[in-house]
């Protein structure tokens, strides 16, 4: 919780500051563009800190969203496939990842950097392949079906504000996931299993399967977010749709605490990395920084905030020692 | 002996070798060290006892350079000195044998033993003549094997040989060995021993820690007890006997030790025919156990007793066998089966398979229940899982502050409690424990003794492995001997002494099992 | 230097990638920012997805005109719309026409793909194996040039739509396309490409470059392979390692666009229609900055012309 | 060794193959290519294995390349520095780069994966930045220097094949690198702390100094080795150049032995591994597989390898317990 604190601030300062400098910053269309860029990278973050939680990696996230949003254009306007079935595809192809990435990491025993690298690799081949690297789109139609991305909504008591439609499937995927990981067993299996397998396993939890499951969720919202991106954009460039997405929403879940060395994670706090990341593109265009800056800017941020992070972690256990020393002594 | 003492004529008799004067060391949550005090004299061999968490390790650290003291100082012939690194430790002669094993598993014996402290010259090493000398190194600790073996191939009790072998290629005039034998059993130890009188008779000076009572009573020329972080008694040659050290140790009196209450034992519930253990392919292994009955588990470091626990309770897969529980054949392919058979397993090592250290008492305890007692096939039973922490914390006696104490911080003892709570609040059918009381203090020893004993009448069959001869004939109603993966015999009570045992285990007159 | 909060139009150039052949429009961006004394703000988006979400936050920051390079023009379309109705927007270097754009600062890629293969023509009048190198084959601009230099090697007609997919070769009655090699914008791999070319076809006649980066590291390629007596290099673009090679008589020519006045034409109309002038626009919403030949007769000037626009050191 | 050979052999077998089905595979002129480009990975490759060892990752190493790589020619053409004092400053960078993630990673107690992570996006920020994203290049002069990364040397004996100079580069890291790991107390300190590193602090080893080491011997191979791809290509795109190479270095000493457990590397497996990579690409060419298809099979063959190597290794200590219970029984 302290931790989720911590990037709160944060989040509220570079907002704050944004916003004393171009006070358009705070106007609602801006506003539902940030919160819609934070859903869709959202779901990126939690999908992965399952991995993460387990003590594993996963790098193959933004080749899944390439995949899989290339996969739908493909097959809605290539080969005239119904939109659930398209859909579905996508769907089927990105748990069948999950399970291929669970099954390696589980049963050879394969470490999860390794297989996810090789699915980084070989998915954005396949979705290069599959579409002859032709660039996909829906053109002008399926505006209905954009409406998933793209789709504004008011809600009654709140003026000239409209929540964006991938807010509420972030939303919904928040709250399933905090759900799991804080009320079921099976969440609780998961974050002991991420800090001592060996454990976890005499105890009679099934570690295999939750493994495995950990890597499905992250493919299927993977391959959910691909699908968001392709409509939101309505354009996807096989070969670099998704480029790098594995590494913000890895960032994303580190910045939200969750620890690499598995164990740890907190929902809220994934969502709360990321809105820093996209509010940080934000505010540099608003401040109009030379774009070329952005990656070296969103680098610092990241790295000054877990630096703080274990300073003040550092500096909470000795003001501890000290006190309880004198306490000892009295 | 004094003549023997080459490497420090410089001080007289009488003068501590070595002082430690007023050490106070603090970690975040626990003072370890308040203000001990300590004095090993020339070619003694001080024994240092102490319940869990007494700062036993903690002062030995600090004598081997590993941390540094709060406040204090550390006297060496009556000048201070600074042990601010292992070399400067090392330096000035003082090697230290770690309770915890401390190896690099990806690396050879040799390697291992010399590490830190090649032979080089400008940083290249001279592997040859480390492995010679290593080589003469595992002969006088009595491992035969050699020196380039992987030590990722060794059993646990054969890496603690290599461990002492490590300790002694430094040279040292004053050798800590924290908890040396915890590992070991009758034979290597024996060994030990041996090479300890042969170490005084070169004029070493040896600190002793250990929480086998009879040990320290046989080896010990001086005791120093620890409690709390504060040194509370030192027992002269003659003052040394098994009550003392309790009484000082524990501060009250801990009287009949292997207490057992008699019972009649009921009928078979565990009944393995033709186990084979992946580590022993060549030793079928066949073994019954009663309801209400203690079965002792003895042999050798390597015999085999841990593959077998393991294969009793699903960890690992029998290559071949059947099992049957209540006469019904039932086959674990995962920890999980045989739990729900109400067959639970207190592995050996409590830090890697007992516990996990970074969660809280309670989720501790909790962890295998949680299916068991889940809401709606899912959901956590919070009241559940605070109820069965809060009994298992009064039953077993835990101390800690509150059950929400990470498991990382409590001493060896109570966290052992913490991993039989996790069973007991399952209510096991079968126990069995591997080194139950291994690195475990007097006072918690005593009580998993009564809980074995409380769990024995009321129905359950415990089989446990342990290398201390002591409590394997204290305890067990008959006891089964290992000898190099196979079952070499069984002894009934009556017939429980020590050499018998020792003769099975090392095979002198096996006699067949089955 | 933030805002459009004074009278002072700030304007917004967007670009679909940070090719080197954005720092000369950049030049001539800020060159016009200067002269119109208007605030101006270069924006270089990674991909698709980057150039939306930049867009978005330069509407929302409230800039008084776009000029923009689509990365996807047929499935922009929306994006473009909803600027174009927020704020001025103009396409440069890459077009949307069935967009409410208000009108295109540019050349055609396709006739520029032509004069590409007519310089092929002449470097090879008797004819011989073609092979084609570009960054990303499913870029607009890409596909265009490419497809120019192929029809006008096969002597077809005039056909933007027609589109070969890459893989096996194309045989005219003189020339043949052997194969198109995309680099993913990998400077290494486009060298290497070369390289492997020139390994495969032993009898390779000429080789050409579609993107800026593309020729130095084929002429590299064919220095280190002791072939520049045998293959030819034609190039597209305007490097300083292309127009050296020109003059060094190694590549026989290239066809350059003009960047630096994509610049400065974007914001002269911008700043125009932000200060409610409408006569800046171009006939037809099209203001063409034809694409010109560069070969050794020519090369000197367009070098010294070029320098001078760009003289000033890098942005540090 | 078994995995060195076991890849060494795949090696043999692609390129068998591709040659016969292409003779001009084996032409002079293309394997001095496959030589050079081998060599230069490999130097990045040899660096990242000394922190892969220790148990870290680095994944700064491509955006070190584009920063040491612009770096140079920005000095010696805008700046009109001497060769000596631009080759030194682009070193020295990259020296200092790897001071500070080993700095932060034994000092501070911090996941590698983040450091280099953020190192990852700064450095390719700040490369951007300086050079106000204008491309690189050393024009026509500086040919001599260049002779460094293009230069080809004919050995007497060998006629017909001209050593690309880079191979000798790569030899004598190589060389340097191997003394070091395996007969130096510096090597067995590294491997020991990989695999334990308590057990090798209480060994009186100095772990952080090691680790600092490591990280600092990455980036200084990154470093040397973006300076020799900016000789090679000559012209370097702040933006991009070195994108993605990390991966390319990490996948290489994983299908050269390196653990990412740390603890296990061999640099002759390294080398072997780089030299797939390479040889994929061009035989990819070479069979006209279509290039969209490249990533593909290089994850492809990654994966299968490991896969491979973890079965075998598997049906290896299954038929050895079995021989074992076979020979005890008779
Ligand atoms: N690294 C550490 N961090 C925090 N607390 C520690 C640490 N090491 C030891 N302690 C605490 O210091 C106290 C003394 O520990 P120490 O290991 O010295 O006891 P001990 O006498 O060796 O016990 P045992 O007989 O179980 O080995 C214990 O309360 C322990 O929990
Ligand atoms: N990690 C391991 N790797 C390889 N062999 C092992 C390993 N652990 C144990 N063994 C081998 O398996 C056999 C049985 O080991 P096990 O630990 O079960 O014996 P044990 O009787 O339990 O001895 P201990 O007193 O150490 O528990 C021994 O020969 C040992 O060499
Ligand atoms: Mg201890
Ligand atoms: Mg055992």
């Amino acid at each position: 919780m302290k931790k989720v604190l911590g990037i709160f601030i944060l989040l509220v300062v570079v907002m704050a500051f944004t916003a004393s400098m171009q006070p358009q910053f705070m106007s609602a269309y801006n506003l539902q563009n940030v919160l819609k860029w934070t859903s869709l990278y959202g779901i990126l973050g939690i999908g992965v800190a399952f991995v993460i939680i387990t003590g594993g990696i996963d790098l193959s996230i933004g080749s899944v969203v390439g995949l899989s949003g290339a996969i739908l254009p493909l097959m809605l306007t290539s080969y005239g496939w119904s939109i659930p079935a398209a859909i579905g595809l996508s769907l089927v192809i990105s748990l069948a990842i999950g399970l291929l990435h669970g099954v390696l990491v589980t049963q050879l025993g394969l470490q999860s950097f390794v297989v996810t690298l090789c699915g980084l690799l070989v998915y954005r081949g396949v979705a290069r392949w599959i579409t002859g690297d032709a660039t996909q789109g829906f053109g002008s139609e399926y505006d209905d079906l954009r409406w998933l991305a793209t789709g504004k909504v008011a809600l009654p008591g709140i003026e000239g504000f409209q929540f964006p439609v991938p807010f509420f499937i972030l939303l919904a995927i928040a709250l399933l996931a905090a759900f799991f990981l804080n009320l079921t067993i099976y969440g609780r299996y998961l974050l002991a299993l991420g800090r001592n397998e060996q454990a976890a396993r005499y105890s009679g939890i099934p570690t295999h399967w939750m493994i495995l499951l950990a890597y499905v969720i992250s493919a299927l919202t993977a391959g959910l977010g691909g699908i968001l991106f392709a409509l939101e954009i309505n354009s996807v460039q096989p070969s670099s749709q998704g480029n790098f997405y594995e590494l913000y929403a890895i960032a994303a879940a580190v910045l939200g605490g969750c620890s690499l060395r598995g164990g740890e994670g907190s929902i809220l706090g994934v969502i709360l990395g990321t809105a820093i990341l996209i509010v940080l593109k934000n505010a540099i265009i608003f401040l109009s920084i030379p774009s070329s800056l952005e990656f070296a800017i969103i680098g610092l941020v990241i790295i000054l905030g877990v630096i703080t992070d274990e300073i003040v972690k550092r500096w909470a256990t000795y003001r501890r020692t000290v006190k309880q020393a004198k306490l000892l002594k009295s | 002996m004094e003549k023997t003492s080459s490497t420090i004529e410089t001080s007289s008799e009488d003068s501590p070798l070595l002082e430690v004067r007023q050490v106070c060391k603090r970690y975040p949550g626990v003072l370890a060290l308040d203000g001990v005090n300590l004095q090993l004299y020339h070619n003694e061999l001080l024994a240092v006892i102490g319940e869990n968490g007494a700062g036993k390790s903690t002062l030995m650290k600090i004598l081997a350079g590993i941390q540094q003291p709060d406040e204090g100082d550390i006297l060496l012939n009556n000048n201070s000195i600074e042990l601010d690194s292992v070399q400067a430790a090392q330096k000035a002669g003082i090697a230290l044998i770690h309770q915890e094993l401390n190896l690099a598993g990806n690396l050879s014996i040799a390697a291992n033993i010399f590490l830190g402290r090649e032979f080089q010259t400008l940083g290249f090493m001279h592997l040859r003549s480390m492995e010679k000398e290593a080589d003469k190194l595992l002969k006088r600790v009595g491992l035969n094997l050699s020196p380039r073996t992987l030590v990722d191939s060794l059993s646990v009790g054969q890496q603690q040989l290599v461990e002492i072998a490590k300790a002694l290629a430094v040279n040292a005039h004053i050798l800590i060995m924290d908890e040396p034998t915890s590992s070991l059993s009758q034979h290597e130890t024996e060994k030990l021993f041996q090479v300890i009188s042969e170490l005084k008779a070169s004029g070493v000076s040896i600190i002793y820690i250990s929480h086998r009572l009879g040990e320290v009573y046989a080896l010990a020329d001086r005791v120093t007890v620890l409690r709390d972080g504060k040194s509370v008694g030192d027992l002269a040659k003659k003052e040394i006997d098994h009550d003392t050290m309790v009484r000082k140790m524990v501060g009250r009196d801990i009287s009949q030790f292997y207490d057992r209450t008699p019972h009649p034992t009921g009928e078979v519930v565990l009944e393995a025919r033709g186990i084979v253990t992946p580590s022993h392919p060549t030793q079928k292994l066949n073994l019954t156990l009663r309801s209400g009955e203690i079965v002792g588990l003895a042999g050798l470091v390597g015999a085999g007793r841990t593959e077998l626990l393991r294969v009793l309770t699903g960890v690992d897969q029998p290559m071949s066998g059947s099992l049957s529980v209540h006469q019904k054949e039932v086959q674990f392919r995962h920890p999980r089966h045989s739990i729900d058979q109400g067959i639970m397993l207190v592995p050996e090592d409590r830090k890697d398979a007992g516990l996990v250290l970074a969660m809280n008492i309670r989720e501790n305890l909790s962890l295998p229940g949680l299916r068991i007692h889940r809401i709606a096939k899912s959901l956590i039973n919070w009241k559940v899982e605070k109820d069965t922490s809060t009994t298992m914390i009064d039953r077993l006696r835990i101390k800690t502050p509150a059950a929400t104490q990470l498991a990382q911080f409590l001493s060896g003892g109570n966290q052992q409690k913490i991993v039989l709570g996790k069973w007991l609040a399952l209510g096991p059918r079968i126990l069995l424990l591997d080194e139950p009381t291994r690195g475990i203090d007097i006072g918690a020893k005593e009580e998993i003794y009564q809980l074995m004993d409380q769990l024995a009448k009321d129905g359950v069959a415990i089989l446990f492995a342990s290398s201390e001869m002591e409590e394997v004939i204290g305890m067990s109603d008959r006891v089964l001997v290992m000898h190099e993966g196979r079952l070499a015999g069984e002894l009934p009570k009556e017939q429980l002494t020590e050499e018998k045992i020792m003769q099975l285990a090392t095979g002198v007159k096996s006699s067949s099992s089955t | 230097n933030s805002g459009s909060t004074s009278s002072i139009p700030s304007l917004a150039f967007v670009t679909n990638g940070d090719a080197s052949f954005w720092v000369i429009a950049e030049k001539g961006v800020n060159a016009a920012g200067k002269e119109y004394n208007v605030q101006t703000q270069v924006i270089k988006p990674a991909d698709g997805a980057d150039q939306k979400q930049k867009v978005e936050d330069l509407l929302a920051r409230g800039v008084d005109g776009i000029a923009i390079s689509c990365i996807d023009p047929d499935n922009q379309t929306s994006l473009l719309n909803e600027a174009a109705a927020t704020t001025n927007l103009i396409t440069q270097d890459s077009d949307a026409p069935q967009s409410d754009r208000i009108c295109y600062v540019g050349m055609d890629n396709y006739e520029a793909g032509r004069m590409c293969g007519e310089l092929v023509k002449e470097a090879m009048p008797d004819g011989g194996t073609v092979m084609i190198f570009v960054g990303r084959i499913e870029q607009l601009n890409a596909k265009l040039r490419r497809q120019g230099v192929i029809d006008e090697l096969l002597d077809r007609s005039m056909d933007r739509e027609r589109y070969d997919p890459p893989g096996e070769p194309l045989k005219g009655e003189k020339y043949t396309i052997l194969d198109t090699r995309t680099d993913q914008f990998d400077f290494g791999r486009a060298k290497s490409l070369a390289e492997e070319a020139l390994s495969l076809y032993p009898d390779l006649g000429c080789m050409v470059g579609l993107f800026a980066y593309n020729p130095p590291k084929i002429l590299e390629a064919v220095k280190e392979a002791k072939r520049l007596n045998k293959v030819k290099i034609v190039a597209f673009d305007e490097e300083d390692g292309t127009l050296q090679g020109i003059q060094d008589g190694h590549i026989h020519g290239t066809v350059v666009q003009n960047p630096y006045r994509y610049g400065v034409e974007s914001i002269r109309i911008l700043t125009g229609l932000a200060r409610g002038d409408r006569s800046v626009l171009p006939e037809d919403d099209f203001l063409n900055i034809p694409a010109r030949k560069i070969t050794q007769e020519n090369v000197e000037s367009f070098w010294e012309e070029l320098k001078k626009l760009t003289s000033d050191s890098p942005a540090t």
